[in-house]
């Protein structure tokens, strides 16, 4: 086939190519037991990786958990530092993109050798962060709320997991008296899995599932789906639509006749940034969080007040970013209370470790590092505030896995 | 001797880009540095399909994320039930489904379909789609529309079968690679040098498709289909080989990507990332035997460090990027540098 | 006025059967009826006024356009058959505009053409050496010289010629060309009436051309077309004599120039 | 009027024209001839600024036009009528001529020139005969007022009737005395009759010139047969 | 509600805001042959036109009717000055048109999104909009009705341009033949120029709609851009009845498709009717010339 000169030379390329990857042959037997960290205490600044989406679609919300990130940071610094060292933050790009923040946060653990990492916004980046913590045993903390089931020795949840968003909801509408419940949300996995916990528990309410749509992520109109929901009259809407879809969704609603009098929403992606950003007036629809701008607490008056004076007085404060601010107060916490930055220490005595929050004092659970967070629901007003028209009656304990419902059956479709 | 040159040199810049790659990188570049040139690598494979099939055949293949996403997509499945160990299923199905596998994961397991399959599923993929397009003499923007448009739909489709695929999320949490534990470095190294063997591999393999007769008749029906329909072969077949071809490198990268990335999701495999595939074959010089591997790597590198020093002016560089190569050097950087070189060094003969 | 059309059955010739071929562009009758029989070691010469549907016969002989009707070589049905296959059936053809692969050298332009001796497997093959017949259509087109030259910068003449040769190693049987001469000096057309003589011998060679001179000093047939139907059909002689032909297309040469 | 100097002209490697030379008086007619292939629409083409010169330049009432696209040529009085009795086709007839101009008066004072058309105004003109369209391509031409007139063999291809009908109205044309013509023209007989004077082109050469007149056939043809 | 009322008028009204947006890229792509992957960012630029007027004229009622025409200045000018900067140079290089304009689809959102923010801003609905009526069971939403309009008056305004005006007859005249139209003293390159300048200020004014059903934000342009191709490579060029038909087609098979299915799986469902499609007929519902493109 091949004359022998031509034979010689791509036989000796493919020799050598051979040859050199087999150089690098693997360890079978390997234990894959972490890479030794890098992390250096010894000066008197400690680095911390913040990584969120500052381009891409999720560039907006990710920008303002890495404003208050910033904002903890600084506050943290002129208060002293972490047991006495300055926070040197360095900042990364997720690049909206999940095999960005793996790479990033790679980076972040094995170059730059930070102490922990802060960012992440959809379960996607989080997924994606996961197995390069655990493997490089590093610590990341999450301040978004998400679809739970899911529970990392290396990752703190310091946003809500289902049993403090979605179950809450649901007891609310159960106390509100619903009787049917109509289930739109974008075409991915938060979505899904709420729904699925939602019908479940519905269930147990005795509450009706009349409906559910899904629209892919990007997909704006929603006229064919709403029309859906004006036919089923539901006593209520629970949204689980991500990001710029609710735009659409809430002008179809209104423009097919439904309003909080007949059918209202009950959303757990729309909080203070997005309400005035729909394009008509949404005053008199619900969302489910555990952080309003309108909590009243003293914590909460110097977190927005802060916050405005850094960032302008225009901009509002949302649960994720309370969240974000609260995880790195958190982390200095629960530093010093391990009185180290090694990681094991940390998790070793992470078991009640709390702060003083703007939403309440949150206290980490040892076991599944999420934190106690009280479920609130706010109704929007007209000047896109929420009014907070319910709250559960204490923190609740976070379940990521739901095991303490007993109507929870993760393999039911 | 010159022809000598002409034949060999190229082998000659092969076998110098297979030293730097698998001795002199591993020898100096950190760990994670490593690991992320192992990923242009994968895109790397791609791009050299694309370069084949766009810069020999014409085929402006703007899809070529679907066929990564296949590769990928096939060998994460693998990983993933090597993770869930035997009769295990993936955790994502526990989690956000009734907690059965689909039938059609289960062949899966064997590691020897998966290595099967990356190559399978997307020549017959490919094969199937490109007989309907290239039959019906569908090419040019037409082409191009449609193959974009595949990747919009595979991506959606991807996303929306959240039970099946993993949606949005994509698979991850892989732990071993065929019986190797992928959190090893020694392990990530391999991984990694496999990659850049495939990709001398490949490098290898289109510097003597482009050689052969083929090669010929490939740059004869991409200047000239109808002539070439006029020396008794059917241009539709030529150009389905070189798709068929390209689609099975694309695959084979994304099964690399896999691994190496640690991840394979939508946004891995979507027109977007369709689009940053094609741009690192625009940079290096589509036509060109090294151009395309060349570029795909040069753009990754810089996707990874331009991001890390201008977050925000990422999207602007590779926007100009597109508009600078494709406006001023068609041929890619490549090409002109060769152009420059060659006027300085002999000025008086004419380019073959 | 008719030529004795001998049986080519009876003779053991190879020959190109044309009957009733029509093409129909939406209701427009670009070739209207024609019947040919085209038979080997002659060298044919179709002429006409523009328009007569000369180009259009052969499209459609070649697959290029759909055509009813009867187009048989070999006892293949021709119109039946896609382009390449007709090609590998053994007729081939040139175009008005020569077209060759101007980024591949003479040879490897001549190369390709010998697609249809080889096995898809064996042209993943790097070519080694020069096959004979390509060797032997080189020096027949008379290009051997400039074998290693791109395709893209030889003379109009020569891409003629080296189109001709890449039929005579796609072995084509029957060659349609479609004005080989257009373009060429007085001395090119003379070397291309003689090659298409000397390579006629054992084939059936076609030409449509609108030059007179080159029709009467190479033509052993000639074909007149006019509106799409075949207006006779005779040796040079016979045509020019025909006040028929004469009114549509040569009248207004032979009160001026001979040149059509 | 027209005037070509030195011009060099080609298509991507190919040459076609090299160094050519013509003239066009005021108020003369201008054939040029030669075979097929021999760079008569070319130097036709380089004249209306279709194809751009290598080197050389075009002359238009002794200013340099070199530089100005066809539409601004036209523009200064330069009409052309392209080879083989092009249209728009999927225009109507009178569209085809409203590209032009849109005065009643114009469109009809050229319909008297060409009463055929009359009764196709409304016809597509890719449904015209070959004859109709060479009269409609001429009519287009005419409404610009053009003072130096370009024609590429426009009676090419036509049926016999009607080939009378235009020569007869091109020699009324040439005669008109304030209207240069440049003429391609495979019919010389006509050609010479119609212009006062002739180029012969032969591979892209200037190879012989001369007075028109009937007289100049022989030396055409001597000229052509070389 | 009706299954076959609300996948109709639904399906008719995405439609209708395919149909203006393929109507530009018909006109750009079938009649000039440039493959404008930007044609969704003009899209975009007219969303955000919307948007910005409403911070000018901030009664929503008069705002809308003030956006339309400003947003096709806007979305021609951006057209115009991609033509004359950057598409000028290729007219012979269709597929590098295609990346360019990819290239210059980018930066545009970027653009947006630092001018703008990455966040939607928000178009109110004026008044006159804001209500329903009952079809058959389906609250049709007088945007909707409003969006049909205004394709329908695109469409409308654009034949008649093209077939009655002097300046639609040189379009005509240049697409069919460009050297005959250079030669009957047309300036070519102007027509060029005006005839992007309207195929780009036609995407503005679909943006306007678009604006109306989901505001604005950097991304929104990519939503629609491949789904226009679709239509104008189905309907087939040199025509606007194919492209008008093939856009309800499309609008109203994915309608239905979600109806029955899902949305993502109407997505795929109706590119895999177009694939189809392209089988029997891969020239497009009508062909008047054949195709020029590489």
């Amino acid at each position: 086939m091949f004359s022998p000169p031509t034979r010689h030379v791509i036989g000796t390329v493919v020799a050598l190519t051979a040859t050199l990857s087999l150089s690098a042959c693997g360890n079978k037997d390997g234990d894959g037991s972490a890479a030794e960290s890098c992390v250096d205490t010894s000066g008197d600044s400690i680095k911390l990786g913040f990584l969120n989406s500052t381009s891409g679609a999720m560039a907006i919300s990710e920008q303002t958990v890495r404003d208050s990130l910033t904002l903890a940071a600084e506050e943290i610094n002129a208060d002293g530092g972490i047991l006495g060292k300055e926070i040197e933050f360095v900042e990364e790009d997720g690049a909206s993109d999940p095999a960005v923040f793996a790479e990033k946060i790679d980076k972040l653990l094995t170059s730059d050798c930070v102490a922990a990492v802060f960012g992440g916004w959809t379960s996607a980046s989080r997924k994606a962060m996961l197995p390069v913590v655990e493997a490089n045993n590093g610590l990341l903390f999450y301040p978004v709320q998400y679809e739970g089931l899911e529970a990392s020795e290396n990752i703190y949840y310091t946003g809500a997991t289902t049993n403090q968003q979605i179950i809450p909801a649901m007891d609310f509408l159960a106390s509100e008296g619903v009787e049917t419940l109509f289930l739109a949300g974008s075409d991915y996995v938060f979505p899904r899995t709420a729904n699925k916990i939602i019908k479940q528990y519905a269930a147990e309410l005795g509450i009706e599932i009349v409906g559910e749509e899904y629209v892919p992520l990007d997909d704006d109109d929603w006229t064919t789906q709403v029309a859906k929901i004006v036919d089923a009259e539901p006593d209520f809407v629970f949204n689980t639509i991500n990001g710029s879809s609710n735009v659409g969704f809430i002008k179809a609603y209104y423009e097919q006749g439904l309003s909080p009098e007949t059918s209202p929403i009950i959303s757990v992606s729309i909080a203070e940034e997005e309400a005035p950003a729909m394009g008509k007036d949404v005053t008199g629809q619900y969302a489910a969080w555990n952080y309003f701008q309108s909590v009243q607490s003293p914590a909460n008056d110097v977190f927005i007040r802060a916050f405005q004076d850094r960032f302008g007085s225009d901009r509002p404060t949302s649960d994720p970013m309370e969240a974000a601010y609260t995880s790195l107060y958190l982390y200095k916490n629960l530093v010093e209370a391990a009185d180290s930055f090694d990681v094991d220490d940390i998790n070793e005595s992470a078991d009640g470790v709390s702060f003083d929050a703007p939403e309440g004092t949150v206290t980490i659970d040892g076991d599944n590092h999420h934190i106690a967070k009280t479920g609130l629901i706010g109704q929007i007003n007209a000047d896109n505030q929420f009014d907070i028209v319910w709250s559960s009656e204490e923190p609740i304990e976070p379940d990521p896995f739901l095991e303490g419902y007993d109507w929870w059956d993760p393999t039911a479709e | 001797m010159k022809s000598l040159v002409r034949t060999f040199g190229p082998l000659v810049a092969i076998a110098v880009l297979a030293v730097l790659l698998l001795v002199v990188a591993p020898a100096v570049l950190s760990p994670f540095r490593l690991n992320n040139l192992g990923k242009y690598c994968c895109w790397a494979i791609a791009a050299v399909g694309i370069g084949l099939a766009w810069g020999r055949g014409g085929m402006l293949v703007m899809g070529q994320g679907v066929f990564f996403g296949i590769g990928g997509y096939a060998m994460a499945m693998h990983l993933k039930l090597e993770a869930a160990g035997p009769e295990g299923i993936p955790d994502f199905m526990l989690l956000y489904g009734d907690g059965t596998m689909p039938g059609w994961w289960e062949p899966f397991r064997s590691g020897a379909f998966t290595l099967f399959a990356i190559i399978a599923l997307p020549a017959v993929a490919a094969a199937i789609l490109g007989y309907a397009i290239f039959k019906r003499r569908v090419k040019g923007a037409y082409f191009a529309i449609l193959t974009q448009a595949l990747a919009v739909v595979f991506a959606t489709l991807l996303i929306a079968t959240i039970q099946e695929t993993g949606g949005f999320n994509g698979l991850n949490q892989f732990t071993f690679f065929f019986g190797y534990n992928l959190y090893d470095p020694v392990n990530k190294k391999m991984v990694y040098s496999i990659a850049a063997g495939l990709l001398i591999g490949c490098l290898v393999l289109v510097w003597q498709l482009y050689r052969s007769r083929f090669g010929e008749l490939l740059i004869a029906t991409r200047d000239a289909e109808e002539r070439v329909r006029f020396l008794g072969h059917d241009p539709a077949n030529v150009k389905l080989a070189a798709f068929v071809v390209a689609a099975v490198m694309a695959s084979i990268g994304g099964a690399m990507f896999a691994p190496i990335a640690g991840i394979i999701s939508p946004s891995d495999v979507d027109a977007t990332a369709s689009i940053f595939l094609i741009a690192g074959v625009a940079l290096g010089g589509r036509a060109l035997l090294l151009g395309p591997a060349l570029g795909a790597l040069a753009v990754g590198y810089g996707r990874s460090t331009l991001s890390e020093s201008f977050p925000d002016q990422w999207t602007y560089f590779l926007g100009a990027l597109f508009i600078a190569v494709i406006l001023l050097f068609p041929a890619g950087l490549a090409s002109a540098v060769g152009r420059a070189a060659r006027l300085v060094v002999r000025p008086k003969e004419a380019t073959p | 006025m008719k030529i004795d059309h001998p049986s080519p059955d009876d003779l053991g010739q190879d020959y190109l059967e044309i009957r009733g071929l029509t093409v129909d562009f939406d209701g427009f009758k670009a070739v209207d009826g024609v019947d040919l029989t085209l038979l080997q070691g002659r060298v044919h010469f179709l002429i006409g006024p523009n328009g007569a549907g000369k180009t259009t016969l052969v499209d459609a002989a070649t697959g290029l356009v759909p055509a009813t009707g009867l187009a048989r070589y070999r006892n293949q049905d021709l119109l039946s058959m896609r382009s390449h296959k007709i090609v590998r059936a053994g007729v081939g053809r040139t175009f008005q505009t020569a077209t060759v692969f101007e980024e591949l050298s003479v040879l490897q332009n001549l190369d390709i053409a010998g697609g249809v001796h080889r096995s898809p497997f064996a042209l993943l093959r790097a070519r080694r050496g020069v096959p004979s017949y390509v060797a032997e259509a080189l020096e027949t087109v008379g290009l051997a010289d400039l074998r290693d030259r791109p395709a893209g910068v030889l003379a109009h003449g020569q891409k003629q010629w080296l189109e001709i040769g890449m039929l005579l190693v796609q072995d084509a049987r029957v060659m349609l060309l479609d004005e080989p001469v257009a373009g060429m000096s007085a001395e090119e057309r003379e070397e291309t009436g003689a090659l298409l003589q000397r390579i006629g011998e054992e084939r059936t060679i076609v030409v449509i051309e609108h030059d007179m001179d080159f029709v009467r000093e190479f033509a052993d047939v000639v074909t007149v077309m006019h509106a799409g139907k075949v207006l006779m059909e005779g040796s040079v002689t016979e045509i020019q004599a025909s006040p028929e032909v004469q009114e549509v297309y040569l009248g207004r040469t032979v009160e001026g120039t001979s040149h059509a | 009027m027209l005037e070509l100097r030195g011009v060099t002209a080609g298509y991507g490697r190919t040459m076609v024209l090299d160094d050519v030379s013509i003239e066009v008086p005021v108020g003369g007619a201008v054939a040029v001839m030669g075979h097929n292939g021999a760079g008569k629409t070319t130097l036709l083409r380089v004249a209306v600024g279709l194809v751009p010169v290598r080197t050389g330049s075009v002359l238009l009432d002794g200013q340099d036009v070199t530089p100005l696209r066809p539409s601004a040529r036209v523009k200064r009085g330069l009409g052309y009528v392209p080879q083989g009795q092009q249209s728009f086709a999927h225009m109507t007839t009178l569209e085809n001529l409203q590209l032009i101009t849109t005065a009643r008066s114009a469109i009809d004072e050229v319909l008297d020139t060409f009463p055929a058309l009359r009764g196709l105004l409304s016809r597509r003109a890719g449904l015209l005969s070959g004859g109709q369209r060479q009269q409609l391509a001429i009519a287009r031409t005419l409404l610009t007022r053009p003072r130096m007139l370009i024609l590429d063999e426009p009676t090419e291809g036509i049926q016999p009737n009607v080939v009378t009908e235009i020569e007869g109205v091109i020699s009324g044309l040439t005669d008109r005395g304030d209207l240069s013509v440049l003429l391609v023209e495979q019919h010389v007989g006509f050609a010479l009759r119609a212009t006062g004077s002739y180029y012969v082109l032969e591979s892209g050469r200037v190879t012989s010139r001369g007075e028109g007149g009937p007289a100049a056939i022989d030396a055409v043809r001597a000229a052509m047969a070389v | 509600m009706d299954s076959f009322t609300t996948p109709l008028l639904a399906g008719t009204a995405t439609g209708a805001l395919l149909l203006i947006a393929a109507l530009g890229l018909a006109l750009t792509f079938g009649q000039m042959g440039v493959i404008n992957m930007a044609h969704g960012e003009f899209l975009m630029a007219g969303a955000y036109t919307a948007f910005v007027t409403q911070q000018i004229v901030t009664n929503a009622d008069i705002s809308i009717v003030v956006a339309l025409p400003a947003a096709f200045v806007v979305a021609g000018l951006l057209g115009l000055l991609l033509e004359v900067t950057v598409i000028t140079w290729m007219y012979r290089r269709p597929l590098d048109t295609l990346l360019v304009t990819v290239g210059v689809g980018l930066v545009l959102q970027q653009l947006a999104k630092d001018i703008f923010g990455a966040q939607g801003d928000p178009v109110r609905t004026p008044t006159w909009l804001d209500g329903n009526i009952d079809v058959f069971g389906y609250h049709w939403p007088y945007r909707q009705m409003f969006t049909i309009v205004l394709a329908v008056m695109a469409l409308i305004a654009l034949a008649a341009l093209l077939k009655y005006s002097a300046f639609g007859r040189q379009i005509r005249a240049t697409v069919q033949n460009r050297d005959l139209a250079e030669t009957v003293g047309i300036r070519t390159r102007a027509v060029d120029r005006i005839t992007f300048f309207i195929g780009s200020g036609l995407a503005g004014i679909g943006g306007v709609a678009v604006s109306l059903i989901s505001g604005t934000n950097p991304r929104l342009g990519t939503t629609y851009i491949i789904s226009a191709f679709l239509v104008v490579v189905a309907g087939g060029l040199g025509q606007l009845k194919g492209t008008v038909i093939a856009a309800f087609a499309v609008g109203i098979a994915t309608s239905f498709f979600a109806d029955w299915t899902s949305a993502s799986m109407a997505q795929v469902a109706t590119f895999a009717l177009v694939v189809v499609f392209l089988q029997l007929r891969p020239q497009g519902l009508f062909v008047v010339r054949s195709r020029g493109l590489a």
